[in-house]
């Protein structure tokens, strides 16, 4: 039993934290015993072209992969050479993105309903009326859609609800913060923010503006829940939810596709729901250590930068992850692979993201983390 | 005493013999080479790269760029960069997505209508390069954001399903051995061998060395430009198609990444950027090249993080590659 | 006075404007069928403006003209190739990319039985072109850039004589011609088929010696069309410009042989240059004579540090020197300037003004605190100009604007105003009229008083008679001969031309036979 | 006899607006751009009445400050007949080396010293182009594409480290009401105008791009010079990249992607020919004014992205339109009888 699994982590791009903390979570779990002798990992990163993603995962095919966990970089376009490679054995495991192609495994949080909850988190800060912007992410991508969409149902709900911009941020906080100061030149008045990933940005262009700060809702970075959790920001009249992608599902794709490997759990190709992460600023709370302990979600200024996407942990899926782990793909010392809780959240057919041709649910839309506390 | 022992300090950049060696000289064939090295290279490392699955999928993947290269080689050499490649790409995958048509028949209404948005790009292209006398990196950057946006309008984020019959026929194999995709691309050569021999065709040349000189010389100047970015447009509506069959879906940005490349290919093909030298095989086979690079380094085992060392020097590498072949050539003629 | 009617081409009062500059204005002329009518002006009066009218690449802002009766307004070049009107441009219009073949059949390919341009019947059909122009040494296969300059100018004299069924236009075809034999007999063969040919130089020689009627323009205006016959030199230099003669040529002291040596090489070879030993001293103005491709345009790009040589040594006031560079050159000794054989490629700089081109050699001296200041720059740019007679109004156009002339006076005073002490002139009075010549070799023989050193090539033999203190003839590739003093004759340089040391019999005639004034 | 020129002389047109000198077509240029971006400025308030304020034009000229520095390093390059696409990767390079060595606070020497190691990456370019004869657009390209992975090795994947105290405090000043970087910009474009108009440096770069050959026959010394402006676009965009750690407080590895076609668009737009020697810097800053101000007024334009980005299209090849020479030639023509 010397033989080690072939593995491949094929980014599509790397350089953002959110993308080099999920890679290097999977770096850290596959240099944790036992997986530490049963997986050979290699990495590979395609860039954002899709063409060079299908390459790679040609390649990986060719050279005899066990299984590839990847972060596709087009839910459409990677269906043939997945469909290719599921047939000569090799196992998916998307994390976070998703693709269209029944055989592949989809671990993300996509379908848990980001948008709309955190749309109408900020509904019910605006008290159901005000002037907001949609910072949003990359242009005709489907995880932006679907975000914006969720979001979008609940806006239109509230009459008194005006989207005075909606811009593309690129999920970058330097796009975040530019487009946000473009559009505050024009509507300076405006009531809340409703961000994707980047919303550091967007506190920043409202601090470079002026002194107001407004209440609004965004991903998982560092910034924003100590700006969240901060009371002078607070007085300016900072509120808001703190969710969405958690870099962590590249550690739980990572394993459950382990357990399948060593005959650990079997489980056919689905869509696996991750949960959303939701934290309101009155529940940001700082970690003294290095994991997530005791409740804590944020780390002190200064440990991590800004832009540090602090959904790295998992207390119950991921219990060998430490901030080392996060930030250097090292293993935390001392711990080994804990089995991963047997059932698994089944993902709803969400059409585009996680299927094809296929129906979704009639409460597609529906919250989970809140609930409107003003009517439309 | 040889005539060549004055070397020129300044090389007036090699001139070319007739329109039949044209296409096969310099170039093109030094970028052959290196296409054969790389893939005797990857064969090493990888004994299935000599498979046709291999090869078939090698040519399925370079085949969309190959295409938009050679378009590009088109303007470029009447000494123009057009950027609405990447804005006509995503607008012709979105075109194939949104609306597909099954069957062969279907195939060939899809490529004309992925031509004729090509070329209707083109023409606008043409029509400020040739007419309004825009600069043409300045014109086609405005009509690849118009394109880029028009392929949004149609469809706000990936999805929709290329034909069946696009998606596989157009990526398999004639006879189990002879990838389709590969035929295309030696149809697109044979197009340009044969466009190389009309006065529209020399004309590009003699454009893009010196657009005065070609007015006295008779040259139609607006009319081989226009054709320039019609073909071009053309060329780019075939490789979205190709794309399309590639992919078997729509992504309004599908073209993005192409921006960068062709002209990575077309450079590598030894067409000069500064027009009036190069051909189209040149810059098809550096496409391939490219794609071929990425498989090298693969098999070759390079670590993620430092590929992108590896792939900036072999591409200084290949150019250099390419300038001394010639010369080694030349030195052991005049022997 | 003729009707036009009857006139192979009739200009009436054509008029055209660049901006503010007038080119031409109210300009008559009209040719008859089968005659040479010559058409003269200072540089800058317009000719080549006409030339480009004719030939249809501008269009007039007022007047008319008339081909064999009928109006013509040819709208592009073809067109006006279509009425058997065409022309041989003075910058020229070949593509240097494109072979010999493909120039001569541009822009229509003959067809071969694919119904597709063809390289064959190209290459044979041109090569029936070039034979029967006598010039079927040249590959039609070959690419244009490879041809020498003269050979660049024989392929548009010939694509135009092809064309020319009715008028025929010359503009400066003997440029960079050193015989002139060959285009004078063919010149001769199209107006005995009735051909009208108008024809453009500087050289008064070649005028008289092929025109029978001329047209003077003088800033943009005809002043007059004159017999040649009963006109003399002097009556036509004060047409062109508007005064009489100036006759400043002074008899030159003998140089001082002892002078010390500006430049000195041994055993140069390179290119053609097979194996060339000379010393060129301070105060001396060194003419080189050669016909074309005796090795003269390796030897100056050697010494203007363009082409490294295959053997030999240089020395460079006294010092064993490496030319790696132009600006090197500039450095050497006491400095090496340059003015290039190709005004297009080598020379202007298209974008600039003709004063920026002038100072860009000297841009330190004329900037002040690490800024370039335009008054200083007009200041020193003027200074020059003045030497070769380039008005000064010219200075703030963009060099690419000025006509050729006039770019070639601006490329003289940029090497003037170097400060280098040894001057390289490859063919300095190309295209420059006969009035700014006497000017430009004052000019010259002033830098070589305060002890200067030229060496100069010129495709005019009267011209190194009348500007140098000695001669050196290459022939291929050696320095068969060398004259001083007394010897300085055309007809002793004719015979060292070809390579004999006596005159032989059918010696080709050299160009421009002008005497001087 | 008709007036009109023919089309295939068009050139001629263009050369009627030489007259007098190149700057003055230059000048005109500008003032054109500048004024397309004041009148879109003013016009912006039918979109929003918030727009066309005092306050926006601060913002404009803020968020122009990046793309002005960097277009004015991408402007010398294609001035030369270059082109620099390692911009996006020095950028990164600026950003991470700032972040990493003098994140904070830094001692007074760690800017300058990043800014040289970005000029060595200038160096670097030039060498390739020059000594190699390297066509640059496959120089730099190969050079972006190194140094971002090197870049990527050498954070392995997570830039760290926050804002040096001088970047901090010249982006997030403001000095009499206006942002201190604006005051920077204002120095910047004199000095960088005076340097690429009126040094002898600028006077051979103009030189190189009219024609090379005859450049260096005059006595330029081609390979330096044309090093020398790829230093100075390597220092820009390096310098670019730690204005953007300032504005942002922190590093990403992709910090730079976005600018590297609006670093050559605002150079063309400006009226730089991209065959190189002809264009001024003014034009350029216009451009780039331009570009951003047209981000401003799209971002609030009420329709949906797709037809958002066809009417940016529309609205530079518009522009373009405005800035032809003909179309000057035209207005300037003085009328004859
Ligand atoms: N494109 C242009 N733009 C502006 N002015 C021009 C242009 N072309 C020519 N000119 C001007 O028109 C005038 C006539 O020039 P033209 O070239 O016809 O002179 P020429 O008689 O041929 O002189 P040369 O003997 O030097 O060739 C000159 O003043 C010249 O500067
Ligand atoms: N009106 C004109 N009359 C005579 N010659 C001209 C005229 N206009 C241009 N030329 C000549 O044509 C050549 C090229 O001119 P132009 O300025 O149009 O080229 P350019 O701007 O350098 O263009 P490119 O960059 O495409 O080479 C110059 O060398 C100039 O001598
Ligand atoms: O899910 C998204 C993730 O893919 C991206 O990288 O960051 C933003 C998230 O919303
Ligand atoms: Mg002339
Ligand atoms: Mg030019």
């Amino acid at each position: 039993e010397d033989k080690k699994f072939k593995i491949y982590l094929s980014l599509s791009y790397s350089g953002n934290a959110w993308q080099s903390e999920a890679a290097n979570i999977v770096k850290a779990l596959a240099a944790t015993p036992p997986y530490d002798k049963q997986v050979e990992l290699i990495e590979v990163i395609s860039g954002t072209d899709p063409q060079a993603q299908i390459s790679a995962y040609e390649s990986m095919i060719e050279a005899g992969a066990d299984g590839i966990v990847t972060f596709p970089i087009s839910s459409t376009a990677l269906n043939r050479v997945i469909k290719r490679g599921c047939e000569q054995g090799v196992k998916f495991f998307t994390y976070d993105a998703t693709v269209t192609e029944p055989c592949a495994y989809n671990v993300s949080y996509i379908t848990a309903g980001f948008g709309e909850n955190s749309a109408q988190a900020l509904v019910n800060e605006l008290g159901g009326k005000g002037k907001i912007f949609l910072s949003r992410g990359v242009p005709g991508n489907s995880v932006d859609k679907r975000h914006t969409d969720g979001a979008m149902h609940i806006f239109k709900q509230y009459p008194g609800i005006e989207i005075a911009a909606e811009y593309y941020s690129y999920w970058d906080d330097r796009t975040t913060q530019q487009e946000t100061a473009k559009a505050l030149a024009a509507h300076p008045d405006v009531d809340g923010i409703w961000a994707q990933a980047g919303e550091y940005g967007a506190i920043q262009a409202l601090q470079d503006a002026g002194t107001k700060l407004v209440p609004m809702t965004g991903e998982n970075s560092n910034g924003l829940r100590l700006a969240l959790a901060n009371p002078d920001m607070q007085a300016k009249g900072l509120k808001g939810v703190s969710a969405g992608s958690p870099p962590a599902q590249s550690g739980y794709a990572f394993k459950l596709l382990m357990e399948i490997l060593t005959g650990k759990r079997t489980l056919e190709a689905t869509n696996i729901e991750y949960p959303l992460p939701w934290v309101p600023a009155a529940s940001v709370k700082l970690c003294e250590g290095e994991t997530f302990e005791n409740g804590c979600n944020a780390f002190p200024d200064g440990k991590v930068p800004s832009s540090f996407v602090t959904e790295v942990f998992n207390p119950e899926l991921l219990p060998e992850l430490s901030l080392l782990s996060a930030l250097e793909g090292k293993p935390t010392p001392g711990a080994t692979i804990q089995p991963l809780p047997a059932e698994i959240v089944k993902a709803p057919n969400e059409p585009g993201i996680n299927c094809q041709n296929c129906e979704p649910p009639a409460d597609l839309y529906k919250l989970t983390k809140i609930q409107p506390t003003v009517s439309p | 005493m040889s005539a060549s022992a004055v070397q020129p300090l300044e090389r007036n950049g090699g001139g070319r013999k007739s329109s039949w060696v044209r296409a096969l000289t310099s170039g093109a064939a030094i970028v052959t080479l290196l296409y054969v090295v790389l893939y005797a290279l990857y064969a090493m490392w990888e004994p299935r790269a000599l498979s046709s699955y291999t090869f078939t999928n090698l040519i399925n993947n370079a085949a969309p760029l190959a295409i938009a290269a050679a378009g590009e080689t088109l303007v470029v050499l009447s000494r123009g960069f057009d950027l609405s490649v990447a804005g006509v790409v995503s607008l012709t995958n979105v075109f194939m997505a949104v609306w597909p048509m099954e069957g062969p028949g279907g195939a060939l209404i899809s490529l004309l209508g992925c031509c004729a948005i090509g070329a209707v790009v083109g023409t606008v292209n043409g029509w400020l390069v040739a007419v309004l006398r825009l600069q043409t990196i300045a014109a086609t950057l405005g009509t690849m954001i118009v394109c880029q946006g028009l392929a949004l309008v149609i469809l706000d984020a990936p999805g929709g399903m290329v034909a069946d019959w696009v998606s596989y026929e157009l990526t398999g194999t004639l006879f189990g051995v002879v990838p389709i995709a590969g035929l295309i691309i030696a149809a697109v050569a044979l197009l340009w061998l044969v466009f190389l021999r009309t006065n529209t065709g020399i004309g590009i040349y003699a454009v893009g060395a010196d657009e005065q000189a070609a007015m006295l010389s008779g040259v139609s100047v607006t009319r081989v430009r226009f054709a320039a970015f019609v073909g071009a447009g053309m060329l780019y509506g075939v490789a979205g198609f190709m794309l399309s069959a590639q992919t078997a879906t729509g992504n309004p940005n599908a073209g993005a990444p192409f921006l960068m490349l062709v002209f990575a290919a077309v450079a590598l093909g030894g067409t000069s950027l500064s027009g009036g030298r190069g051909g189209l095989i040149g810059s098809i086979v550096g496409a391939g090249c490219l794609m071929l690079l990425q498989k090298v380094l693969f098999s070759g085992g390079v670590s993620s993080f430092y590929t992108g060392i590896f792939q900036g020097f072999v591409l200084i590498l290949a150019i250099l590659f390419g300038r001394f072949m010639p010369r080694l050539f030349n030195a052991g003629a005049k022997k | 006075m003729v009707r036009d009617g009857q006139a192979a081409l009739a200009v009436r009062a054509v008029s055209k404007s660049y901006g503010a500059t007038v080119a031409l204005e109210g300009v008559d002329l009209v040719l008859q069928p089968g005659e040479v009518h010559a058409l003269l002006g200072e540089n800058g009066a317009g000719k080549s403006t006409l030339v480009k009218i004719l030939s249809g690449v501008v269009r007039p802002d007022d007047g008319a003209m008339t081909l064999a009766g009928s109006a013509f307004q040819p709208r592009t070049i073809l067109d006006s190739r279509s009425h058997g009107v065409a022309t041989a441009f003075q910058e020229l219009s070949l593509l240097p990319n494109l072979t010999v073949a493909e120039n001569l059949m541009m822009p229509r390919m003959p067809r071969g039985r694919t119904g597709l341009a063809s390289a064959s019947a190209a290459r044979l059909a041109a090569s029936e072109i070039l034979r029967r122009y006598d010039l079927a040494r040249i590959d039609a296969d070959e690419t244009v850039s490879a041809l020498s300059l003269a050979d660049r100018q024989r392929l548009e004299i010939v694509r135009a004589m092809e064309h020319a069924t009715k008028v025929l236009v010359l503009d400066e075809p003997t440029a960079a011609l050193s015989e002139v034999e060959w285009l004078f007999g063919l010149v001769r063969q199209i107006t005995a088929r009735g051909v009208a040919v108008l024809y453009i130089s500087h050289r008064l020689a070649e005028v008289r010696a092929l025109c029978s009627r001329a047209t003077v323009l003088r800033n943009g205006r005809s002043i007059a069309t004159v017999d040649l016959a009963g006109a003399s030199d002097a009556d036509i230099f004060e047409m062109m410009v508007g005064r009489a003669v100036r006759n400043d040529k002074t008899p030159r002291p003998l140089r001082d042989t002892a002078a010390p040596a500006s430049v000195a090489v041994a055993g140069l070879a390179g290119g053609q240059l097979k194996d060339v030993s000379f010393t060129l001293r301070q105060g001396e103005v060194l003419a080189v004579a050669a016909l074309e491709g005796q090795g003269q345009r390796d030897l100056f790009r050697i010494l203007a540090g363009l082409a490294r040589p295959a053997a030999g040594s240089i020395h460079i006031d006294g010092k064993p020197t490496v030319l790696r560079n132009p600006q090197g050159a500039l450095k050497a000794g006491r400095g090496i300037a340059y003015v290039p054989e190709e005004r297009k490629t080598e020379g202007i700089l298209s974008s600039l003004t003709a004063a920026g081109n002038i100072t860009l050699p000297v841009a330190g001296r004329i900037s002040r605190g690490g800024l370039v200041w335009s008054g200083l720059e007009a200041k020193a740019a003027t200074s020059v100009a003045e030497s070769v007679d380039l008005a000064a109004r010219y200075l703030s156009f963009p060099i690419a604007d000025l006509s050729g002339g006039n770019q070639q006076k601006a490329l003289l005073a940029r090497t003037l105003l170097t400060g280098a002490q040894t001057l390289l002139l490859f063919d300095p009075t190309r295209g420059v009229d006969v009035g700014t010549k006497q000017s430009i070799y004052a000019a010259i023989r002033r830098f070589a008083d305060a002890g200067g050193s030229v060496l100069f090539y010129s495709s005019e033999l009267p011209e190194v008679t009348d500007l140098a203190d000695r001669c050196m003839v290459l022939y291929g590739g050696r320095i068969l001969a060398e004259f001083h003093g007394e010897e300085l004759e055309e007809q002793r340089l004719v015979g060292a031309l070809v390579g004999h040391a006596t005159v032989p019999k059918g010696a080709p005639r050299m160009a421009g036979l002008e005497t001087g004034s | 006899m008709s007036v009109s020129e023919p089309k295939g002389a068009a050139f001629q047109a263009s050369a009627d607006l030489r007259r007098g000198g190149g700057m003055s077509r230059e000048t005109t240029n500008a003032i054109i751009v500048f004024g397309l971006s004041i009148l879109l400025i003013l016009g912006s308030r039918f979109v929003s009445p918030a727009l066309g304020s005092w306050s926006q034009v601060l913002t404009v000229l803020m968020l122009a400050s990046f793309l002005i520095v960097l277009s004015f390093g991408q402007g010398l390059v294609i001035l030369v007949g270059g082109l620099d696409l390692s911009i996006p990767a020095v950028i990164t390079l600026g950003g991470v080396l700032a972040t990493g060595w003098a994140g904070g606070g830094g001692e007074w020497y760690v800017l300058p010293a990043i800014l040289a190691i970005c000029g060595l990456v200038g160096a670097f370019n030039g060498f390739g182009v020059t000594v190699l004869k390297i066509p640059p657009f496959i120089m730099t390209m190969a050079t972006s594409i190194i140094l971002a992975s090197a870049a990527l090795g050498y954070t392995s994947g997570t830039p760290r480290g926050a804002s040096p105290a001088a970047m901090t405090a010249l982006m997030k000043t403001t000095w009499i009401g206006i942002p201190v970087v604006v005051y920077f910009v204002v120095l910047f474009v004199l000095a960088g105008w005076l340097l690429q108009s009126r040094t002898v440096f600028g006077r051979k770069l103009y030189a190189i791009g009219a024609n090379d050959q005859a450049a260096r026959v005059a006595g330029v010394a081609i390979g330096p010079v044309t090093t020398q402006a790829y230093v100075v676009s390597a220092i820009c965009a390096g310098f670019v990249g730690m204005m953007l750690v300032g504005y942002a407080n922190g590093a990403t590895l992709r910090m730079g992607d976005n600018y590297l076609l609006p670093s050559i668009a605002a150079v063309v737009i400006g009226g730089s020919s991209i065959l190189g020697g002809r264009g001024s810097f003014i034009g350029t800053v216009g451009g780039a004014v331009l570009l951003t101000t047209l981000g401003t007024v799209i971002a609030a334009i009420g329709l949906e992205q797709g037809w958002r980005t066809v009417i940016e299209g529309g609205i530079i090849v518009a522009a373009l339109f405005f800035m032809r020479e003909e179309f000057f030639a035209r207005l300037r023509r003085p009328k004859r009888n």
